[in-house]
C-alpha cells in the first residue's frame, strides 16, 4: 500500500544485492533506527530501560547468534546458556585478570572464548544429526554450568561462582545510567545484525544454508560440511558469548552460573522458533515476545488478583500453550507472518 | 542416595558394591523415564521432552488424591486410599495424553523432529504449571507403605556387608516388572502388536488400516502410565516436588546411549548412566572438585556418539541420493 | 534549430550529453545502461562495418526482432550511410518476408536471434538479392555456416581492427545526407493484397516527432517502454523518432514473459500502447480482485465508484467540491495509487492508445485512477501526429484536435483528408497506389469517414471504403457502418472480435469471438464447467449473454439517426478464434473483413437464410507451424432491434 | 563436428571393477567401462539397477567396497564429493536435491563456493574484496539464468517453481560450477514433452558450447538414443551391454532385460 516501486530499477548487481533493495524499506528502517538512538533515549522512562530495552536488546543478541546455527545451518542447540556464560565468565576473566584491558575487548573476547567452546562442542555434529545433537550440545550445557561452580579459578576464587563488575567504560565513555547501558547494547546489536547479515548473503551464508537444506548435494557442489558447520558454530558461539558478557556486565552486573542455566537455553531457542528460524529480523520478534510476554502476564494475573505464586503458574501455562499455539499455527514464526504482511502490501489492493 | 564417602571405606570391594548397586538402582529410574521417551519416538517420532513433566505431574497428582481421596470418602485405609489414588492419576494421566494428541501433536503431524521438540517444550511448561496449581507447589510425601528400613548382605563376605534400602531393591522389582510387563504388552497383545507396526512404518501402519490418532493416545497412555511410576518411585524416595521435572533432563543421555528406538536400550542405557554416574562421583569427583553428576552422564553419552552415532541399538540412517 | 536528420540527433545528444542514458536493456538480471556516448561510437562502427559490407546509399536494410539497443545502432548507422532502415515484423511467418525482400530489392538484413536468422534462411532461395544476415545474439548459431551470415558484434571488432581509411569518414557520411532522404520505409499490412512499402523521410517523421514532443512539452528526461513491434510505425515513432528528436531513455525489456515486471520497474513516464493492451491490463486487474478479501473488494469497489465519478473530471481540469477532493485524495492514497504502481503507470505523465477505438468504460478507468490518457488519430502515412487530445480534453468518442502543421478536410464522400509535412513521400515502387492516395495538391486520403465535431475534435465512424448502404429491408437504404458496430460490441469485456456485414444486404449480421478469459471466469463463477474455447463458445447460457450484449448495441444504435439502421438482427458466435496466423487478422489484429466473408460464406448464408444452426470446418495453422481443422455446428441466434427514438431524430 | 568423430576423444574418466553393497544388498558388482572426452555418455537400466548408486561412487557420496575411479590420469579407490567437485566433476540429481530455502540466485551461486575466496571476515564486513567477489559471480550466475531462459524467476524462492523448472535450476547450480564432466541423473523424468524438448536442447547446447562431458541417467529410450555417443546399460547391478545406440539397441541381453521390466 505505501509501496511506489516504479523507477526503482537497479543499473548494478551492487544496487540489486544491497540489505534493502527497496527505497521504502530503506527509510523504514532509517527511521527506526533514528527512533532507537534518539527518540528513546531522550523520552523513555528508566523502568522501560532496565527491564524490558536492555534485556531484549541483549537477548535478541543471543538470539540472533543462535539463529545462525540453528536456523541458517539447521544444527539444533541447547547449549546457549552455557555459551553465555563462557562469554560472561570469559570477559569477567579478562577483565579482572589484565588490567586496563578495554571494556569493549574484554566483551569480545567473552566472545571468543565462547566460540572456542562452540566449536568444541559442535564437533559431534559432524557425526550426528537432529535430535541426538540437541542432546550432545546439552552435555555443553551442564558441562559449563558446573565448571563455573566448581572450578574456582574460573569465577577467580569467589563464593559459589558469583563474581560482579561495576564502573563500566568504554573508551572513556562511563556507561552507568540504564539510557546509556541501553545504548551500548544497542550499538553492539545493530553490528552484530549488519555483519551477521553480511555473512548469510555472503557464500559462508550460502553455504549454511546449503548444509541445512539438503547436506549431501551440498558436499557435491564442493562444500566441506566440517568448515561450514564449524564455521556455523564459531560464529553463532561467539554473538552468542558477547551477549552472554553484556548480559552479565551490563544487565545483571554481579551474577552466578544459575543465571545461565539451561532454561536460558530453551528461552533462546524459544525466541528463535517463535520469532522465526532463518531470519534476522525474526531473532529480534522472538526476544521482544519473550521478554514482554511474562511480565504481561505476571501483571495481568496479579492485576486480576492472583497472589503471586498462582499468578507465576499461569504465566508457565499460558506460556506453554502459546509455544504450542505458535508451532501450529505459524511454524515458521513473526517473521513469516512480517514478510506475509509486506508482500500484501506491496501487491496490494492485489491479494497475490 | 544417602552415604558419606569416607576414605579408608573407598578401598574396601564392598564399598565398591555398595556404589554400584546404588547406582543400578537410580539407573532403573532413568530408564523408566527414558521408556516414557523410548516408547513415544518409536510410535510418533515424538522427542517427548514433557516426559519429565508428566513424570512430575502425575506424582503430585498421586500425592495429592493420596491425601484428598481418604478425606473425601472418610476411610484411613493406606493402602486402599493409595491404590484409589494410583487409578486416579493414571485415569488424569490418560486425559492428558488424549488431549496431548488431540490440541498438539494431531495438529502437527509431519512437522520436522525440531518442531516437535519445541512443542513437547510448550507441554512442559505448561504441565508445570497446571499441575503446580492444581495440586499445590510444595514437597509432598508419597507414602506407599515402602519398607524403609536398610538391610545388610553378605555380611560374612565383607566385614560390615553391604547397605541397600529395602526401597530400593522394592523399586527395582517393581520396575523390572513394569519393563516385563510391557515387554509383554508389546509382543502379544494386539494394541502391542499394533504400536510396534506403527513405530516401524507409518504410512503401512495406516494402510492396513491402524488407526494412528487412536494408537499415539495410547502410547501416551502407556508413557503416562510409566511416568506414574516413575514418580512414585522416585517420590515416595525423595518427596515429590518441582525438581522431578528434571529428571527428564538426566533420562536424555540414557536415551542416546540406548539409542531412542530401542526399548532394551532404554534399559541398559539406563543403567550404564546410573552405574557411570554413581562410580565417577565417587571415585573421579573428588580430584575433580565433585558435583561431576550433572554432566558426567552427557559427556560419557556424548564420546559415545562419537564412536556410534546411532547410540547402542537405533538403527543406521542411509541417506539415499 | 533542430537537426534535420536522426544521425544528427544522434550526434547532437552524443556531444550535448554524452554520459546520459540513451538505451537501457533489462538482461542479465539488470539494466544494462547505453550512454548517448557509447551508443555514437557504436553506431559509428556498425556504419563503417557497413560500407565496408558494401551497403550503399539508397540500399535497404531488413531489421528483424524485438526491440534491442543493437538493432536501434543498426537502424541508425544504415540512416547514418544514407540506406534506408525497413523493420518487419518479428512474429510474420517467413513466407510474410519474401514480398517485402524482394519488392525492396534488400541485400542486407539485421536479425535478432537464431529464429529469425532461420526464416530468412528459409527464404533465401526466393530472395536473391538478400546478400548479408548480422544477428545480435548467437545463441544456437556458432555452427551456421551459411554465407554471408555473420555476428554483428564481429562486424564492430572488425571495424575497430580496420577504421575506414578517411579519418572522420561518419562525420562525412552523415553530412551528406539530408532531410529529404528516406529515413525508413515501413511496410503496411494492406488487409487486400500485398502489402506497400512506405517511404518517410528523415524530415516527415522528425516534422512530426517534434510536433508531438512539443504538443506534450517532452523533455530529455522521459523514460519509455519500448515493447511493441518495432515494424509498427507506432512503436517507431515513440521508441525512436521521438528518442532521437527528445534525447530520452528508451528502455528495452528482458523478454516477453516479463514486460510486466520491467514495466513495474521502468516505470515510464510517456506511455503508448493500443487498446488492446489497456484492456489486457484491465481484465487482469478485474480478475485479480476477484480474489481479493470482502472488505478489501468493497473497498476497491467503494473507491471505483468514486473515482468514476470524480475520476474524469479531475483529470479533465473541471473544479470538485472540497469534500469529494478529499475523499479522492484518500482514495488515491489507499487504491489509485498502489494500483498505478502495480500496473508501472504511477509515473505516467502522458499515455496515449491509437490503432483501434477504445471503449468508454475502459478510456475512462484509466484516466478515472489518474493516468492521463488520451487517443490520437494518425496512420503509417501520416506518420502518426495528426490529431491529438489536449491534456483536459480527452472524449472516447473522438480522436482530438488537428495539431501544429497538420490541415483536416472531409471530403463530400464524408472521407477524412489530410496535409501535413508529415505525410510519407510515397509508396515504394508502387506510383499507382501513391496516385490513389496523394492528390497533387498534397492532400492524403486516409480513408476513414468522420467528421470534426463542434468542439473541433475529429470524430471517426468507419473505414470509409467499408461504410455501405443497407438494401431492402425496413431500413432501406440507411447508412451501415460495421466498424462502429463491431467496435460497440467490442467494447462488452466478453466480446473479443466481431465481424458485421449489411451492405448490400437487408438487414445486418454478426460473427463473433467471445473473450476466452472473461468469458471463462464468466462461466466459472457460475460453476458452468466447459472443455476448451469451442464448447465454452457454444454454451447456451454465453449466447444468451452475447445476445443482450448484442440487443444493448442495438438500443444505443437506435438512438443515432444517422447510424440506426446498423442494428444487429442475427449473429452467432465462431467456434474458433480469429488469428493472424489464420489470415483472419493483419498483424496488427484488424479483422479482414472480405477475407472472412469469403472464409465462412457457408454461415452468412445460414445467417441471411434464416437458418438456426449450420456445421462448418475449417482448416487452422497452429503456432508451430502445423495445419488442422475444428469444424463444430453452430446457433445462430436472432437479437432484437429497436426503432428509431424519437428524441433522436 | 559430428558425434562419431567426438567420441574419439580421449578417455576424461574411468570406472574400473566397481563393486558396492549396503549391508550384505549387492548395489554395483564389478562395473568397468570408461567415459571419453566431449562425449555424451548414457548409462540406461530398469528401475533398482543401480544407476544412480554408479553416480554416487563416481561422487564420491559412497565409497564402494572394491574398485577403481580414474579421472584424468589420478586414480582414486574412493572419492571423496570435495575433491570430485575440485576436479570439475558436477551433478543434478534424480529427486530434486535444490535448497530449498534458497531463492533461484542464491541456489546457482551456492554451486560456486569453490570458486569463491573471500574470507570469513571480509564478507563479515562486506568489504571491497567480498562484494566485488559477490558481484563478480552473480554476472557469472546471470549468464546461467540466461543460457537457461528463467530470467522470470531469478527472485523466486526454488520451493515455489514447478517441477519443470526446479529441474533446470538444479542443472543451473551444477553448470555454476564451470565443470568439465557433467553427471546427469533423469535429468527429464516426470516432464512433458515441451519441457523435454527444452531440457534436451539445454543438454546439448552445454555439451556443445562449452564442451562439457555429460554422463546421462536417463529412462526415455527415444531421447537415450537420440543424444547419447555410447550407451551402458546396467541390470540388477551388472554391465549388460555398453557400445554406440545402435549397438545396445541389437544387445540380446539388453533386449531381454527390457522385455523382462517393461509394462
Amino acid at each position: 500500500m505505501f509501496y511506489r516501486e516504479n523507477g526503482q530499477f537497479k543499473t548494478s548487481y551492487a544496487a540489486d544485492q544491497q540489505i534493502f533493495p527497496v527505497m521504502q524499506d530503506r527509510l523504514a528502517v532509517l527511521g527506526l533506527l533514528v527512533l532507537a538512538f534518539v527518540a528513546v533515549p531522550a523520552l523513555a522512562p528508566e523502568y522501560l530501560f532496565r527491564a524490558i530495552l536492555i534485556p531484549f536488546l541483549i537477548l535478541s543478541l543471543a538470539a540472533l547468534g543462535l539463529n545462525v546455527l540453528v536456523g541458517y545451518c539447521g544444527q539444533i542447540s541447547l547449549g546457549t546458556g552455557g555459551l553465555m556464560a563462557v562469554g560472561a565468565y570469559g570477559a569477567y576473566n579478562i577483565l579482572v585478570r589484565i588490567d586496563g584491558v578495554p571494556l569493549i575487548v574484554a566483551l569480545l573476547m567473552g566472545g571468543v572464548f565462547a566460540a572456542l567452546v562452540g566449536v568444541l562442542f559442535g564437533i559431534p555434529s559432524l557425526r550426528i544429526r537432529g535430535l541426538y545433537l540437541a542432546v550432545a550440545t546439552l552435555a555443553a550445557q551442564f558441562f559449563c554450568d558446573w565448571s563455573f561452580l566448581r572450578i574456582k579459578w574460573l569465577t577467580n576464587y569467589s563464593s559459589s561462582g558469583s563474581v560482579s563488575v561495576a564502573g563500566l567504560n568504554v573508551f572513556g565513555w562511563s556507561v552507568d545510567t540504564p539510557a546509556e547501558k541501553y545504548l551500548l547494547c544497542l550499538l553492539l546489536v545493530c553490528l552484530f545484525a549488519l555483519i551477521t547479515k553480511n555473512l548469510i548473503r555472503g557464500h559462508i551464508g550460502r553455504e549454511w544454508m546449503a548444509i541445512r537444506d539438503m547436506d549431501v548435494a551440498a558436499a557435491v557442489i564442493g562444500i566441506r560440511p566440517v568448515y561450514a558447520k564449524l564455521s556455523a558454530f564459531a560464529v553463532s558461539s561467539f554473538i552468542i558469548g558477547v551477549a552472554g558478557a553484556l548480559w552479565g556486565f551490563v544487565f545483571l552486573g554481579s551474577w552466578e552460573p544459575a543465571a545461565f542455566n539451561i532454561d536460558r537455553s530453551f528461552q533462546l531457542l524459544f525466541m528463535i522458533i517463535i520469532g522465526g528460524l532463518g531470519s534476522v529480523m525474526g531473532s529480534f520478534f522472538g526476544a521482544a515476545f519473550i521478554v514482554v510476554l511474562p511480565i504481561l502476564l505476571d501483571q495481568g494475573a496479579v492485576a486480576l488478583g492472583f497472589d503471586t505464586a498462582i499468578a507465576s503458574h499461569l504465566t508457565l501455562m499460558i506460556f506453554g500453550s502459546l509455544i504450542v499455539f505458535f508451532l501450529i499455527a505459524e511454524p515458521h514464526g513473526l517473521a513469516r507472518l512480517w514478510a506475509v504482511g509486506k508482500e500484501k502490501l506491496r501487491l496490494w489492493p492485489f491479494p497475490h | 542416595m544417602s552415604f558419606v564417602p569416607t576414605w579408608e571405606r573407598q578401598t574396601d570391594m564392598g564399598f565398591f558394591l555398595e556404589t554400584l548397586i546404588g547406582g543400578l538402582m537410580s539407573g532403573i529410574l532413568y530408564s523408566l523415564v527414558a521408556l516414557g521417551f523410548v516408547l513415544i519416538y518409536k510410535a510418533s517420532g515424538v522427542f517427548n521432552f514433557a516426559q519429565g513433566a508428566m513424570v512430575l505431574f502425575s506424582a503430585l497428582a498421586m500425592a495429592r488424591l493420596a491425601e484428598w481421596i481418604p478425606h473425601w470418602f472418610g476411610f484411613q485405609n493406606l493402602v486402599l486410599a493409595n491404590i484409589l489414588a494410583f487409578i486416579g492419576a493414571l485415569m488424569i494421566m490418560v486425559v492428558v495424553a488424549w488431549l496431548i494428541e488431540k490440541l498438539v501433536l494431531g495438529r502437527l503431524v509431519n512437522q520436522e523432529g525440531i518442531t516437535l521438540l519445541m512443542a513437547t517444550l510448550g507441554i512442559t511448561y505448561f504441565l508445570d504449571g497446571f499441575g503446580q496449581l492444581l495440586f499445590g507447589a510444595e514437597i509432598y510425601k508419597i507414602d506407599v507403605g515402602m519398607p524403609k528400613e536398610p538391610i545388610f548382605l553378605l555380611e560374612h563376605m565383607f566385614q560390615g556387608g553391604i547397605l541397600v534400602n529395602q526401597e530400593d531393591l522394592a523399586a527395582t522389582v517393581v520396575a523390572a516388572a513394569l519393563v516385563a510387563g510391557l515387554a509383554m504388552f508389546f509382543q502379544y497383545t494386539v494394541t502391542g502388536r499394533a504400536l510396534r507396526a506403527v513405530a516401524d512404518d507409518h504410512q503401512a501402519a495406516q494402510s492396513i488400516g491402524i488407526p494412528l490418532d487412536r494408537i499415539w493416545v495410547i502410547v501416551w497412555s502407556v508413557a503416562g502410565f510409566v511416568a506414574l511410576v516413575a514418580g512414585v518411585i522416585w517420590g515416595s524416595k525423595l518427596g515429590v516436588q518441582f525438581s522431578l521435572s528434571l529428571i527428564a533432563l538426566k533420562a536424555l543421555p540414557v536415551v542416546i546411549l540406548g539409542g531412542l528406538t530401542s526399548v532394551p536400550g532404554a534399559i541398559i542405557g539406563g543403567l550404564l548412566i546410573g552405574v557411570g554416574e554413581k562410580l565417577s562421583e565417587v571415585f573421579i569427583g573428588p580430584m575433580l572438585g565433585g558435583g561431576i553428576e550433572i554432566w558426567f552422564a552427557y559427556v560419557l553419552a556424548l564420546f559415545f556418539l562419537l564412536i556410534r552415532p546411532q547410540g547402542l541399538f537405533g538403527e543406521k540412517i542411509i541417506d539415499r541420493v | 534549430m533542430n537537426p534535420s536528420t536522426f544521425p544528427r540527433c544522434l550526434l547532437k545528444h552524443a556531444t550535448e550529453r554524452p554520459q546520459a542514458p540513451a538505451l537501457r536493456l533489462k538482461e542479465f538480471g539488470i539494466w544494462q545502461t547505453t550512454s548517448w556516448g557509447e551508443l555514437a561510437t557504436r553506431v559509428r562502427l556498425i556504419a563503417s562495418g557497413f560500407v565496408a559490407a558494401g551497403m550503399r546509399r539508397g540500399d535497404h536494410l531488413a531489421v528483424i526482432g524485438e526491440n534491442r539497443p543493437s538493432l536501434y545502432a543498426a537502424m541508425l548507422a544504415a540512416q547514418s550511410v544514407g540506406a534506408i532502415p525497413v523493420p518487419l515484423y518479428q512474429d510474420a511467418v517467413s513466407a510474410e518476408y519474401v514480398f517485402p525482400l524482394n519488392n525492396a530489392e534488400i541485400r542486407f538484413a539485421v536479425a535478432e536471434d537464431q529464429e529469425q536468422v532461420d526464416k530468412l534462411l528459409d527464404i533465401r532461395p526466393q530472395c536473391p538479392t538478400l546478400e548479408r544476415i548480422w544477428f545480435d545474439d548467437p545463441r544456437g548459431l556458432r555452427h551456421y555456416t551459411d554465407p554471408g551470415l555473420a555476428n554483428l558484434s564481429d562486424l564492430i571488432q572488425d571495424a575497430e581492427r580496420a577504421p575506414p581509411s578517411q579519418t572522420n569518414f561518419f562525420e562525412e557520411t552523415v553530412a551528406q545526407g539530408s532531410a529529404s532522404d528516406a529515413a525508413a520505409m515501413f511496410f503496411t499490412s494492406g488487409t487486400t493484397g500485398n502489402p506497400k512499402g512506405v517511404v518517410h523521410t528523415h524530415a516527415s517523421l522528425l516534422d512530426r516527432a517534434f510536433a508531438g514532443a512539443r504538443f506534450d512539452r517532452l523533455t530529455e528526461r522521459e523514460e519509455v517502454m519500448a515493447y511493441l513491434p518495432l515494424a509498427w510505425i507506432g512503436q517507431n515513432i515513440f521508441s525512436y523518432a521521438q528518442w532521437l528528436a527528445c534525447g530520452y531513455v528508451v528502455n528495452c525489456p528482458e523478454s516477453a514473459a516479463t514486460v510486466a515486471i520491467d514495466l513495474k520497474e521502468i516505470g515510464p513516464t510517456y506511455y503508448f500502447a493500443p487498446p488492446r493492451v489497456f484492456e489486457g491490463m484491465l481484465t487482469s486487474v478485474m480478475i485479480r480482485m476477484e480474489d481479493a478479501s470482502a472488505p478489501k473488494r468493497w473497498l476497491f469497489e467503494q473507491c471505483m465508484a468514486l473515482a468514476r465519478r470524480v475520476g474524469p473530471a479531475r483529470m479533465d481540469g473541471r473544479t470538485i467540491g472540497l469534500w469529494d477532493r478529499l475523499k479522492y485524495q484518500l482514495g488515491d492514497w489507499m487504491i489509485y495509487g498502489p494500483l498505478r504502481n502495480t500496473l508501472g503507470l504511477s509515473r505516467v505523465r502522458v499515455a496515449y492508445t491509437a490503432g483501434e477505438a477504445i471503449g468508454p468504460d475502459l478510456f475512462s478507468f484509466y484516466r478515472s485512477i489518474g493516468v492521463n490518457l488520451k487517443q490520437l488519430y494518425g496512420s503509417t502515412e501520416t506518420a502518426v501526429f495528426v490529431c491529438l487530445q489536449p491534456d483536459h480534453e480527452a472524449k472516447s468518442d473522438t480522436v482530438g484536435v488537428p495539431i501544429e502543421g497538420v490541415e483536416v478536410q472531409v471530403s463530400e464522400a464524408g472521407e477524412i483528408l489530410i496535409r501535413s509535412a508529415g505525410l510519407m513521400r510515397e509508396y515504394f515502387k508502387n506510383a499507382d497506389a501513391t496516385r490513389e492516395v496523394l492528390s497533387s495538391e498534397g492532400w492524403f486520403r486516409t480513408g476513414d469517414a468522420g467528421f470534426l465535431d463542434a468542439g473541433g475534435h475529429l470524430k471517426i465512424i468507419d473505414r470509409a471504403k467499408d461504410v455501405g448502404r443497407l438494401q431492402g429491408g425496413d431500413h432501406d437504404g440507411a447508412l451501415f457502418a460495421p466498424k462502429y458496430v463491431e467496435n460497440k460490441l467490442k467494447f462488452f469485456p466478453y466480446i473479443k472480435e466481431a465481424v458485421a456485414f449489411g451492405d448490400g444486404r437487408d438487414r445486418v449480421c454478426a460473427l463473433i469471438n467471445i473473450d476466452f478469459e472473461a468469458v471463462g471466469n464468466w462461466a466459472e463463477k457460475r460453476n458452468l464447467p466447459y472443455a476448451g474455447y469451442a464448447d465454452l463458445a457454444s454454451k447456451p447460457q454465453v449466447l444468451d449473454l452475447i445476445r443482450d450484449c448484442a440487443e444493448q448495441v442495438n438500443a444505443d444504435l437506435a438512438a443515432d439517426a444517422m447510424l440506426a439502421g446498423g442494428q444487429i438482427s442475427r449473429f452467432l458466435v465462431l467456434h474458433k478464434e480469429l488469428d493472424a496466423d489464420d489470415g483472419e487478422l493483419t498483424r496488427t489484429r484488424k479483422v479482414r473483413r472480405g477475407f472472412i466473408g469469403e472464409k465462412y460464406r457457408v454461415l452468412l448464408e445460414a445467417l441471411y437464410g434464416g437458418r438456426s444452426e449450420q456445421f462448418i470446418e475449417t482448416a487452422v495453422k497452429f503456432e508451430d507451424g502445423r495445419t488442422g481443422s475444428v469444424s463444430a455446428s453452430l446457433r445462430i441466434l436472432d437479437a432484437k432491434t429497436y426503432p428509431l427514438r424519437a428524441k433522436a431524430a | 563436428m559430428s558425434l562419431g568423430a567426438r567420441s574419439q576423444g580421449e578417455v576424461i574418466l574411468d570406472v574400473r571393477n566397481i563393486s558396492l553393497s549396503f549391508g550384505g544388498v549387492k548395489a554395483l558388482t564389478d562395473i568397468s567401462f570408461d567415459i571419453r572426452n566431449q562425449e555424451i555418455r548414457s548409462i540406461i537400466g530398469p528401475n533398482g539397477a543401480g544407476k544412480s548408486s554408479m553416480l554416487n561412487c563416481i561422487n564420491g557420496v559412497y565409497t564402494p567396497q572394491q574398485g577403481s575411479i580414474t579421472f584424468r590420469g589420478q586414480t582414486f579407490a574412493h572419492m571423496n564429493p570435495r575433491r570430485v567437485a575440485e576436479m570439475g566433476v558436477a551433478r543434478t540429481f534424480q529427486n530434486l536435491a535444490l535448497f530449498r530455502g534458497m531463492n533461484v540466485i542464491e541456489n546457482l551461486m551456492a554451486g560456486r563456493n569453490l570458486k569463491m575466496r573471500s574470507n570469513l571476515f571480509q564478507q563479515a564486513l562486506n568489504i571491497g574484496f567480498a562484494r566485488r567477489e559477490e558481484v563478480e559471480h552473480r554476472r557469472f550466475v546471470e549468464g546461467i539464468i540466461d543460457f537457461l531462459e528463467i530470467q522470470p524467476y531469478r527472485k523466486m524462492a526454488v520451493g515455489k517453481l514447478p517441477y519443470g523448472l526446479q529441474k533446470r535450476v538444479d542443472l543451473g547450480r551444477a553448470l555454476a560450477m564451470e565443470p568439465q564432466v557433467l553427471l546427469l541423473d533423469e535429468p527429464m523424468a516426470g516432464m512433458n514433452v515441451e519441457e523435454k524438448q527444452d531440457m534436451c536442447r539445454f543438454i546439448l547446447d552445454v555439451n556443445d558450447q562449452f564442451g562439457t562431458t555429460i554422463v546421462l541417467i536417463e529412462h526415455d529410450m527415444g531421447v537415450v538414443m537420440d543424444i547419447s555417443d555410447r550407451v551402458v546399460v546396467l541390470d540388477y547391478g551388472k554391465k549388460i551391454g555398453d557400445g554406440t545406440p545402435d549397438e545396445v539397441r541389437e544387445n540380446p541381453d539388453v533386449i531381454r532385460a527390457y522385455l523382462g521390466t517393461s509394462n
